[in-house]
């Protein structure tokens, strides 16, 4: 293989970006959410704080294999799928020099899979523990999965319908070559997603599962040290990676890493305002507000995408 | 003598064998299966390759028997699964009495099964189709126990099925005049058979109650819980996948490929018919997910895992795409593998702690962790999750799905895959992982002969996770058989047909490099003053729990969704059906009440008859 | 049909014995009684009987005997068949209301009753 | 002296005359004779069979005159096939009441000469050529199934023979009326000569009389509505009474109502008519079994269905359907009365007869159990036991009639069969008894019995050309009207 | 309603009969003349007299020509007692009374010098069964009636049903026995021809068939006898509406 090196280099520096933008982007959030609250907050740089100081800890405590690896199960589910997701646009300058990763050989479906793959070892690990609160947070976090999947499964479906691949790249370049995004071609299905997002970042009104507000204890409390830090890293890639993903699936991708970061946050943006605005649902409302509008957006734009 | 008859005469006999010695000692049944299974394998694998035929006559109908490549491709599933039961099934026996009739019944159905896939006519196809079905009913209401609630509903399912199989046999042979079934397929293709359609059907309907298609499932969940599991794993795993094998001849030697595609009426209604069966497929794994995230005991909620999966295959069929029949094929195979080493694991935590209700389990991670790493693996597979082989399964029905504009269908897959993850983690967290109940500590791993035959099938999910081409070249031969041609597959890469495409050997890679250096990195990192706790010992911020109460949340775990999703719940099908049959039932007592215990009413009916018969029959003749 | 003398001995012979077994069905499918249940039966019987010897009948035939004198009477004799027919049937039909009496002696001793409705321990 | 048709009567009423003489002898003598006689019945029907291979059927005339000036015995294949199976299946049940001296209160001498009557009679049935001769021994039949109903001194055994008196009393009369009409249209009573002559009696006379006989023979069939006394009859009968009614008593009123059918009458449409008597017979009374809690009702309705398959396979008429009817008669004849010879055991001591009681039998009863579940099996048409050909060919008889909704209804009604059958072997099987009952072991010779049937039942079912052959000759033999005719009305003994 | 129902059936029924039977006048010759045999009671009137050389036809067809039914009939009456037997069974020891009134002396005497008489003529009929009208039925039904007579005159009169199964079974035995004779010599079931035939109407004529309307009559008669013997020894029990049957 030629280049494994340049390759293997390349991963590393996306692992890093995507960390580093990740736990950044919670940061500003943080900040932001505290301003609105009219809250002095942390420094947008809490997190990185926060981390160091997680690492530097003595672990205390063990919970079992499954504790030990839920830590690494997410943080390889984060850097896979990151190796086979196009973080810049394919005919990018940037791209073909520092980002080769492994895109062709994976596809759209793949992906998607791949990202449960991290939430199953947090679940385990969780479940591990012992603590009831955790196989709550659980129980309540699949079953959002399966509220706002829906929308989601039929946003993609009408974008792999009106795109004819199921590959990444492929859509990115159809819509490069066609001029518009998919936001614009079909609107629907992107806010079938749009909304479907609310609930993949799990901020307020569906911070079901760490129900941060009134529960402390849960996994957050019963890892510390390590396994807190690796978990806390292996989060903050998620966050990146399902912005990228969205904004190369309906906005044409970002053919350098400043347009990805404007990309990116305008996303991102979007749940946290939702969130500031929204006291947390019940799971069943949850559900039932995903099966609801963004459903039918979803189906809108599936018959849309179709004709 | 035969390859074949060879096969299906030592099954026969080693099951009167095993019923016989049973009547020596309780313990011979168990060897005496294995041997059987030994021998009966190790006799096809040693022949398979060879072409095999037989025919013979019985009171002048032809039967064939013969091995071919779709044959074979089941046959694998069979011995596979097969074997590895029996070796299962020794200790897992141990204390249980009556296994005479266990291993009887076991060995009858196993060799049964092979008999249906080898049978190139009808007949023997049915006959065996039907020992199959009473072999197993038999072990199902083995125990005695719930016979009624179990039994009942699965055989005269079965009858169901199998009667519908039976009219349509006897409608094909009126008008071909023979059973055999290439002589089917010929006249099929010549456009020979005048109510092909309404065969079609009732053939489907036949191999659909097997596959526990909805909605004519509702055996399969009480039947699969209540048999033992080493059992339920051949029954879940192989007999279920006998209505995949005649579903796949029906929907793609019949459907698909019957020269008759120009004919716009038929291929209307076979098109039809396809949809209406993926449809049902969709609809089957997704009630069905949903019934067994709200089950309580694990076997039951494999079962209706168990529906789910075949609503795959039965989509993946009816679809009938090259890749959605490989899809199909594959999770069959897959489905056999995972469900058969689940079932297993469930039954060594039935055998080792008495009970598979979740309500009454948990923490048992660290008493049997060889239990629960298999488990752990077959779930993975199950819910299709990479680097496991059932994601290649899985891939292949969504791609197929997608290619051939079957979106909604997708969406509803998706969903129930989805939810699929609900009662995945349902089941580990269940049995083995929240806090461990005390009167579980003495608990110990399974003996070595059960935890053997589940690892062996983990680990063959691992390894086709990463070259599912091992799975492939059977399969493409199968559909060869099927009438496909050109069927190309690959090691390692999944693709398809527009092109995009999946390395498994990257993604395997990928995740084994990223978990190396996590496992490297947190194993070895400040392993310093960390102590292991008990699953008791967990942080709870102020409130204090009592010493010795079980904590484990495990009671209506997914009350949430359920709550959403209420009117899927509102009406359960089970119910419908008892419903009707309750108040069919009634009616037909009615007619009871025609004999009244009065003999003057009978001669009244004597003489009322012959007057009603006076009068109707002189215009009649 | 004309109503000659024929006609009428006809209509009234065969009439009888018709009234006859209808009153018999009608006493089995009416009457309560066991034993008058018995009779019905035993009056079918007899109606039957009278058909079966009706049929045979010849006018102005004689007896089927070649008693001395009438050796060579062959073809005025009336049809002996029904004769020998209706001798077994009466017979049979002996034998049967016995058995019947006799099951009603045994439903009498057993259900202290003879009403036939009254007798229903088995039905359905 | 050779061995001829008539051996199958006048030995056994030798017998019956002799019982009474010769246990005053020996009172064992009253149990053995019979079982003589119906080992010799076995001895004959191989010899005549053996016969058959070389001449198309016997025709023996009685008293010297042949047809139709006298009586004879035709047995030809169809009759044969009948009759072998009745001998065998008395011999069977004659081991299995071997054991009944016993028991006290049971008249045993009586008991078998009635035993002996019952299938002499059938037999007669079978083989007689002469349609006033038939009635005589359907009278024989008659009464021995009377007296035997009510052998066992229960209130209920007399209930149940008077209304199978009450309702057979109608089917002798009828019969009588329809051979009194009969004689007087054509002047004879021999079946062959009456089948020559029967186009010259007027039509609607014709459709008169064979009205009165479908309706006549038909309560001997079991055929709907005439069939109220089966299950009380059924019931209160000693167990192997059961089996006998089931396995030879019916079959003699199917023989005669088939021989009416094919033989004498030239009638088209008939086969429309049985098919749907057929039909309404077997849907009510599976409909009725279903929910039936005495056992041996429930088997008695399940044999009544069952004949309901027979008639419509016989009103099918082909080739094909004959076969299948005669093949479902040999199932029948086997799997009920094993069915009841187990079933007797299964309710020894049960009070009030009901499948309630029967939980947990098979923990006490394991073989009877097992051999009720063979039975049950095979009779519902589950391969590889014998009840599955005959089902087999039932269909694929109505298949080739492209009667499509008859299958569906005759299946259906399978599942309801099913369903029934199988709640029984579940209650014996299900493992929560209470009762601390113990039960009466089976004695040897109904063990004996219960295994060759269970035996024959899988060989039959694993190796069905044992039987075809047979069955395949009788079935030609019924078809082949003619060669009856000719064969009967030939036969030139010397006078 | 029930009644309504069944008298409309009834009449249904009468009308369908009617119409059967109103094809077939009465009292005329359906036979055919007897040369021309095309009916078979024209067959037996035209040549009993030869080749069985009996006078009444009547016993020849019912004794030869169909003989074979006579003797299912007299099995059926054998099954009849036999049945009746085991229905109204009891144990050995439980001693039974008649229920029936003493009978007046007038009617006593009457009955012990009818008996005899009864009898006799009984044996008369059937003993000249074959050439006068009657005949082992007739005959046997008449001595049963003698007995029925002293069974009801005299409370404690009692057959011996020791001596009624010997009779019956013996002229059982008879009559099978010379029909074997037949298949035994060679030729058929109950034939008649090796039997001398004698001379028509003289008293020994008819080959077998006196014989055996012989035994048929006193089998008849040990059958009826023994028939009204245990329909009158029933014992009357006090009815219990019995439940031994219920649970």
């Amino acid at each position: 293989m030629e280049g494994i090196g340049l390759k293997i280099l390349g991963a590393l520096l996306t692992t890093i970006m995507a960390f580093a933008v990740g736990m950044t982007y919670g940061g500003i959030t943080r900040k932001l959410t505290a301003r609105v609250q009219n809250r002095v907050g942390p420094t947008i740089w809490q997190n990185f704080i926060d981390l160091v100081k997680l690492q530097s800890k003595k672990t205390n405590i063990y919970h079992g294999v499954m504790g030990h690896f839920a830590p690494m199960w997410i943080i390889t589910a984060a850097m896979t799928v990151l190796m086979f997701i196009p973080v810049l646009h394919p005919n990018s300058t940037w791209y073909s020099t520092w980002f080769p990763n492994l895109t062709f050989h994976g596809d759209l479906i793949f992906l998607l899979y791949m990202m449960v793959f991290g939430s199953l070892g947090m679940a385990l690990g969780a479940g591990q523990t012992g603590n009831p609160n955790s196989a709550i947070g659980v129980t309540r976090g699949l079953s959002q999965m399966v509220g706002f999947e829906i929308p989601f499964v039929l946003a993609l479906v009408a974008l792999m319908v009106q795109y004819k691949t199921t590959s990444i790249q492929d859509i990115m370049a159809i819509q490069d070559q066609s001029g518009v995004w998919m936001m614009f071609s079909n609107p629907f299905s992107f806010l079938a997603a749009l909304f479907a997002s609310l609930g993949m970042f799990r901020y307020s009104p569906f911070d079901i599962v760490g129900a941060p507000a009134e529960l402390a204890s849960g996994p957050v409390s019963e890892f510390g040290g390590k396994y807190l830090g690796v978990m806390m890293t292996g989060g903050s890639i998620f966050a990146f990676i399902k912005l990228t993903l969205y904004v190369d699936l309906f906005m044409g991708g970002a053919y350098s890493i400043p347009e990805l970061l404007i990309k990116t946050f305008a996303l991102y943006m979007v749940p946290v305002f939702y969130g500031w605005v929204s006291p947390r649902y019940r799971t069943e409302q949850a559900i039932r507000y995903f099966w609801g509008w963004p459903t039918a957006l979803g189906i809108l734009g599936v018959i849309i995408a179709v004709w | 003598m035969n390859t074949l008859a060879l096969i299906i005469l030592i099954f026969f006999s080693g099951a009167t064998l095993a019923y016989l010695s049973s009547l020596i000692s309780n313990k011979l049944p168990g060897w005496v299966a294995l041997l059987t299974t030994m021998t009966g394998t190790v006799l096809f694998y040693m022949s398979f390759q060879n072409e095999q035929a037989l025919s013979f006559s019985i009171i002048g109908l032809n039967l064939e028997w013969a091995l071919d490549n779709y044959t074979i491709l089941f046959a694998h599933i069979i011995f596979g699964l097969g074997i590895l039961a029996s070796l299962y099934s020794v200790q897992y026996m141990q204390n249980k009495s009556q296994q005479g009739s266990f291993y009887a019944n076991f060995l009858l159905s196993i060799g049964s099964m092979f008999g249906i896939i080898i049978s190139k006519d009808f007949i023997s196809f049915f006959i065996f189709w039907e020992i199959m079905t009473w072999s197993s009913f038999l072990i199902v209401v083995w125990n005695g126990i719930g016979f009624r609630k179990n039994g009942i509903w699965y055989m005269a399912m079965s009858a169901i099925g199998a009667y519908a199989m039976l009219t349509a046999i006897v409608l094909i042979n009126s008008e071909i005049g023979t059973y055999s079934l290439q002589a089917f397929f010929n006249a099929v293709q010549e456009n020979a058979i005048d109510n092909l359609m309404l065969v079609s059907i009732l053939l489907l309907i036949g191999f659909a109650v097997k596959a526990a298609l909805m909605p004519l499932h509702i055996w399969a969940p009480r039947a699969y819980s209540n048999t033992p599991a080493s059992y339920t794993s051949v029954f879940s795993g192989a007999l279920s996948k006998m209505g995949v094998f005649g579903m796949g001849l029906v929907l793609i030697r019949v459907f698909r490929f019957s020269g008759l595609q120009d004919n716009f009426d038929y291929a209307l209604v076979s098109q039809f018919t396809s949809h209406v069966l993926a449809w049902l497929g969709g609809i089957t794994a997704a009630i069905a997910t949903l019934y067994a995230l709200v089950q309580k005991d694990a076997k039951k909620l494999l079962a209706y895992s168990s529906i789910a999966q075949l609503g795959y295959i039965v989509i993946g069929l009816a679809i009938g795409t090259k890749l959605a029949v490989m899809s199909a094929l594959f999770l069959a195979i897959m489905h056999a593998v995972f469900k058969g080493a689940l079932f297993m694991a469930v039954g060594a935590v039935e055998r080792q702690v008495g009970t598979t209700d979740m309500t009454k389990i948990s923490g048992l991670i660290r008493r049997m962790p060889w239990t629960f790493f298999v488990t752990l693996v077959s779930i993975i597979a199950l819910a299709g999750v990479p680097p496991l082989s059932g994601f290649v399964g899985k891939w292949m029905l969504y791609e197929a799905l997608i290619t051939n504009g079957n979106f909604f269908l997708v969406v509803v897959v998706f969903f129930s895959s989805t939810a699929a993850f609900l009662y995945s983690y349902r089941i580990l967290f269940g049995l083995f992982l929240g806090q461990e109940e005390d009167d579980t500590a003495h608990v110990k791993e399974a003996p070595a002969t059960m935890v053997i035959p589940m690892v062996i099938l983990a680990l063959f999910l691992i390894v086709t996770g990463t070259y599912p081409g091992i799975v492939f070249e059977p399969i493409a031969h199968g559909m060869e058989y099927l009438g496909f041609t050109d069927v190309t597959w690959n090691m390692t890469v999944l693709s398809n047909v527009w092109g995009d495409s999946v390395n498994l050997q990257y993604v395997s890679t990928t995740i084994g490099v990223a978990f190396m250096l996590a496992l490297i990195f947190l194993t070895f990192k400040g392993r310093k003053g960390t102590r292991g706790v008990s699953t008791k010992d967990i942080s709870t911020s102020g409130e204090i729990p009592l010493e010795h109460e079980n904590l484990t949340f495990q009671l209506d775990f997914f009350k949430p969704f359920e709550r959403a999703a209420a009117p899927l719940y509102k009406r359960s099908i089970t119910k419908i059906y008892e419903d009707v049959a309750n108040g069919l039932e009634a009616l037909f007592d009615f007619t009871r009440k025609i004999y009244t215990g009065n003999g003057q009413t009978y001669a009244i009916y004597v003489v009322a008859f012959l007057v009603t018969l006076l009068i109707v029959v002189q215009n009649m003749l | 049909m004309d109503f000659d003398f024929q006609n009428i001995v006809t209509i009234s012979v065969y009439g009888s014995a018709i009234a006859l077994i209808l009153i018999g069905i009608y006493a089995v499918l009416i009457k309560k009684h066991l034993i008058k249940i018995v009779i019905g039966m035993s009056l079918v019987d007899a109606g039957l009987h009278l058909l079966f010897v009706a049929i045979g009948y010849i006018n102005n035939g004689t007896a089927p005997i070649f008693s001395p004198g009438y050796e060579d009477a062959a073809t005025n004799m009336v049809d002996p068949v029904p004769q020998a027919l209706v001798l077994t049937a009466i017979v049979i039909g002996f034998a049967v209301t016995a058995v019947a009496l006799s099951l009603v002696i045994r439903l009498y001793k057993h259900h202290g009753t003879v009403r036939i409705d009254e007798i229903k321990s088995l039905k359905w | 002296m050779n061995i001829s048709p008539v051996h199958y009567i006048a030995l056994p009423l030798l017998a019956a005359f002799l019982i009474p003489l010769l246990s005053k002898l020996h009172k064992e003598l009253a149990r053995i004779v019979p079982g003589l006689v119906f080992l010799y019945f076995l001895v004959i029907s191989v010899v005549l069979m053996q016969r058959l291979e070389t001449q198309p059927m016997i025709s023996e005339v009685i008293a010297g005159w042949s047809a139709p000036w006298g009586i004879n015995l035709v047995f030809t294949p169809f009759s044969g096939f009948l009759v072998s199976l009745m001998s065998f299946i008395g011999f069977l049940v004659w081991v299995y009441s071997y054991h009944f001296k016993k028991i006290d209160y049971m008249p045993a001498q009586k008991y078998f000469i009635l035993l002996m009557m019952l299938v002499t009679g059938s037999i007669g049935i079978v083989l007689t050529g002469d349609i006033f001769n038939l009635f005589v021994f359907l009278e024989i039949v008659a009464i021995s199934a009377y007296s035997l109903t009510a052998f066992y001194p229960g209130r209920d055994g007399a209930e149940a023979a008077f209304k199978y008196l009450l309702v057979g009393s109608f089917a002798s009369a009828l019969i009588l009326l329809a051979i009194v009409i009969l004689y007087t249209q054509t002047g004879t009573l021999n079946m062959a000569d009456l089948a020559v002559k029967m186009h010259e009696v007027p039509h609607y006379l014709k459709v008169i009389i064979f009205v009165l006989f479908l309706v006549g023979f038909g309560i001997e069939a079991e055929m709907f509505p005439l069939n109220g006394w089966a299950p009380d009859a059924y019931s209160q009968a000693p167990g192997p009474i059961g089996a006998v009614f089931a396995g030879i008593v019916v079959k003699g009123g199917i023989y005669a109502l088939v021989r009416v059918v094919y033989t004498i009458f030239d009638l088209s449409g008939v086969g429309t008519i049985l098919i749907a008597l057929g039909l309404v017979t077997m849907i009510i009374a599976e409909l009725a079994a279903l929910r039936q809690d005495n056992l041996k009702r429930m088997l008695a309705y399940s044999s009544i269905g069952q004949m309901g398959v027979v008639l419509i396979a016989f009103g099918i008429g082909t080739d094909t359907a004959i076969f299948a009817a005669l093949f479902l008669m040999l199932n029948h004849a086997l799997i009920k009365s094993m069915l009841f010879f187990s079933a007797s055991y299964l309710l020894y001591n049960s009070t009030t007869k009901t499948i309630k009681e029967l939980t947990g039998m098979a923990k006490h009863l394991p073989f009877v159990s097992f051999i009720f579940a063979l039975g049950a099996f095979a009779i519902v048409g589950l391969p590889p036991f014998s009840g599955f050909w005959s089902k087999l060919y039932f269909l694929m008889a109505a298949a080739d009639a492209q009667m499509v909704l008859l299958i569906i209804t005759v299946l259906s009604v399978s599942v309801i069969e099913i369903i029934y059958y199988f709640r029984v072997i579940g209650k014996i099987y299900s493992k929560d008894e209470t009762s601390e009952l113990e039960p009466k072991k089976p004695t040897i010779n109904s063990v004996l019995v219960m295994t060759v049937l269970g035996a024959l039942i899988i060989i039959i079912g694993v190796y069905p050309d044992l039987v075809t052959d047979w069955i395949h000759h009788a079935s030609d033999a019924l078809v082949n009207k003619s060669n009856y005719i000719q064969n009967v009305l030939t036969e030139n003994l010397p006078r | 309603m029930k009644k309504f129902f069944v008298i409309a059936l009834l009449a249904i029924l009468g009308f369908y009969l009617t119409i059967a039977f109103l094809q077939i006048p009465f009292g005329q010759n359906r036979l055919g003349q007897p040369q021309d045999e095309a009916t078979v009671g024209a067959y037996y009137l035209n040549n009993t007299k030869e080749k069985s050389a009996v006078s009444n036809v009547v016993t020849a067809i019912v004794v030869n020509y169909r003989g074979f039914d006579t003797l299912g009939e007299v099995t059926v009456l054998f099954l009849a007692s036999t049945g009746l037997a085991s229905i109204l069974y009891r144990r050995k020891e439980e001693e039974v009374e008649r229920i029936n009134k003493p009978s007046s002396s007038l009617l006593q005497t009457g009955s012990k010098f009818l008996f005899p008489l009864v009898v006799l003529l009984g044996i008369y009929v059937f003993i000249h069964g074959h050439l006068t009208p009657g005949g082992g039925f007739q005959g046997g039904a008449i001595i049963a009636t003698g007995f029925l007579l002293m069974l009801i005159a005299y409370q404690k009169y009692h057959v011996s049903h020791s001596m009624l199964t010997w009779v019956e079974s013996l002229a059982g035995v008879l009559f099978v026995s010379i029909g074997l004779w037949g298949l035994i010599t060679g030729g058929t079931f109950l034939e008649n021809s090796y039997f001398p035939k004698g001379v028509l109407n003289s008293l020994i004529s008819g080959g077998a068939i006196p014989i055996i309307y012989i035994a048929v009559g006193f089998k008849v008669a040990a059958e009826l006898t023994g028939v009204l013997d245990i329909l009158l020894n029933t014992k009357e029990e006090k009815s219990v509406p019995s439940n031994q049957n219920e649970k």
